[in-house]
């Protein structure tokens, strides 16, 4: 249903939107999500850390979670780990469905999952960078995942 | 069990991983890290300030009431920051 | 900041959400929203009838108003009209911000105001589709537009 | 003043545009409903449920109790169903 990866390479963010809904006729929305790097401060390149064992087990999960809660058609989860330059993509969410607010709150959840619970940590060239409080506030809004 | 350090969890223990065999009476993730603790500075350093270590065993996460008996990885490391 | 724009002729939708971030550091999130036709009851085709002096005037003061209520960095709205088979894409919304909440937000706005007050109307080959009450619900959330 | 219809509005009107010129007295849009409702029976249908029309004034939604001086265009149409 809601197919997820991690990988070191780029995604192309198009083809894996279109394939979600090549040969459909019974998809009315899609949300796609990218994150990307920001030129922040002078950054110079992100690099992120991953526990992969644990972000197999944790995205397969969520995913399921998601194909629960709301009538979808199709997902992608992409979120890349590594040496990533401003501009790059970093993670995306691509979700189909018939209607569109399943679509939205689906893709929704699924990030403010992302941002709390994938065990990715950022490091910016001169520190980690720290947790952010409203991450886990758009969380919390989804009750217990 | 083996342990799992990320991030500037795993700067400050100075590893990434290592085999821990924890004494018999250590029941809780809490009583776990206090233990770990003890093992070196850079444990003491990288443990000093609870509030920002995140445990998750055998890739779930966990509360420091839970308990570490038949844990066979546990991953020591800081609040996340993907997406 | 938000183009908008009508069209007979199919968009391409990859295009225009990359057209957003090429060459810019500033974007964190990027959402994009395709609604497509979907083959519900036997459709053929949609075919969709609009009033474009109002489109055109209406699209630019939403935009705007969208652009004034979040700190966006970009964003394009296109409309089709006319006829369109089962699984063609009918509206896009893209929107580029610092933060993925803004980005989110802003583009469920606009879809919720083009379900309500954009002048297009749908026709099924059988018949006029009628309004959805849960439409005029979504875009209630917003308060006055 | 022109008016434009849309959709079945338009189908049963039986033209997409006309030019009106209501009487002086006709001062707000509920008022030139009903005055076209009475121009035939085409118009009649068209605006037999009120709460299923939607007019706009030169572009921007308006209410019934909306003044019609000084429009140069009216258009009269069912809810809208884009997006």
């Amino acid at each position: 249903m809601i197919t997820t990866r991690t990988q070191a390479e780029p995604f192309d963010a198009a083809a894996e939107t279109a394939a979600l809904t090549t040969a459909r006729t019974d998809i009315g929305a899609v949300v796609t999500f990218t994150g990307h790097v920001r030129a922040e401060n002078g950054l110079e390149a992100l690099t992120l850390e991953h526990y992969p064992a644990m972000t197999d087990r944790q995205l397969t999960a969520i995913a399921a979670e998601a194909a629960a809660r709301w009538p979808l058609l199709g997902g992608t989860v992409i979120h890349r780990h590594g040496r990533l330059l401003p501009g790059e993509a970093i993670v995306l969410v691509a979700i189909a469905s018939a209607h569109r607010q399943a679509a939205f709150e689906a893709a929704e959840f699924l990030m403010d999952w992302l941002k709390t619970r994938a065990p990715f940590w950022k490091h910016d060239g001169s520190g980690w960078v720290a947790a952010k409080a409203s991450d886990d506030a758009a969380a919390a809004r989804w009750g217990k995942a | 069990m083996q342990a799992l350090y990320f991030a500037w969890v795993r700067e400050r223990i100075g590893v990434g991983e290592e085999l821990l065999s924890p004494p018999a009476e250590i029941a809780t993730v809490a009583a776990l890290l206090d233990w770990l603790a003890g093992r070196s500075p850079g444990h003491a350093a990288a443990l000093a300030n609870r509030s920002a270590i995140r445990v998750a065993i055998d890739q779930d996460f966990v509360g420091p009431e839970a308990l570490v008996a038949g844990a066979r990885e546990i991953a020591i490391f800081p609040p996340v920051t993907g997406g």
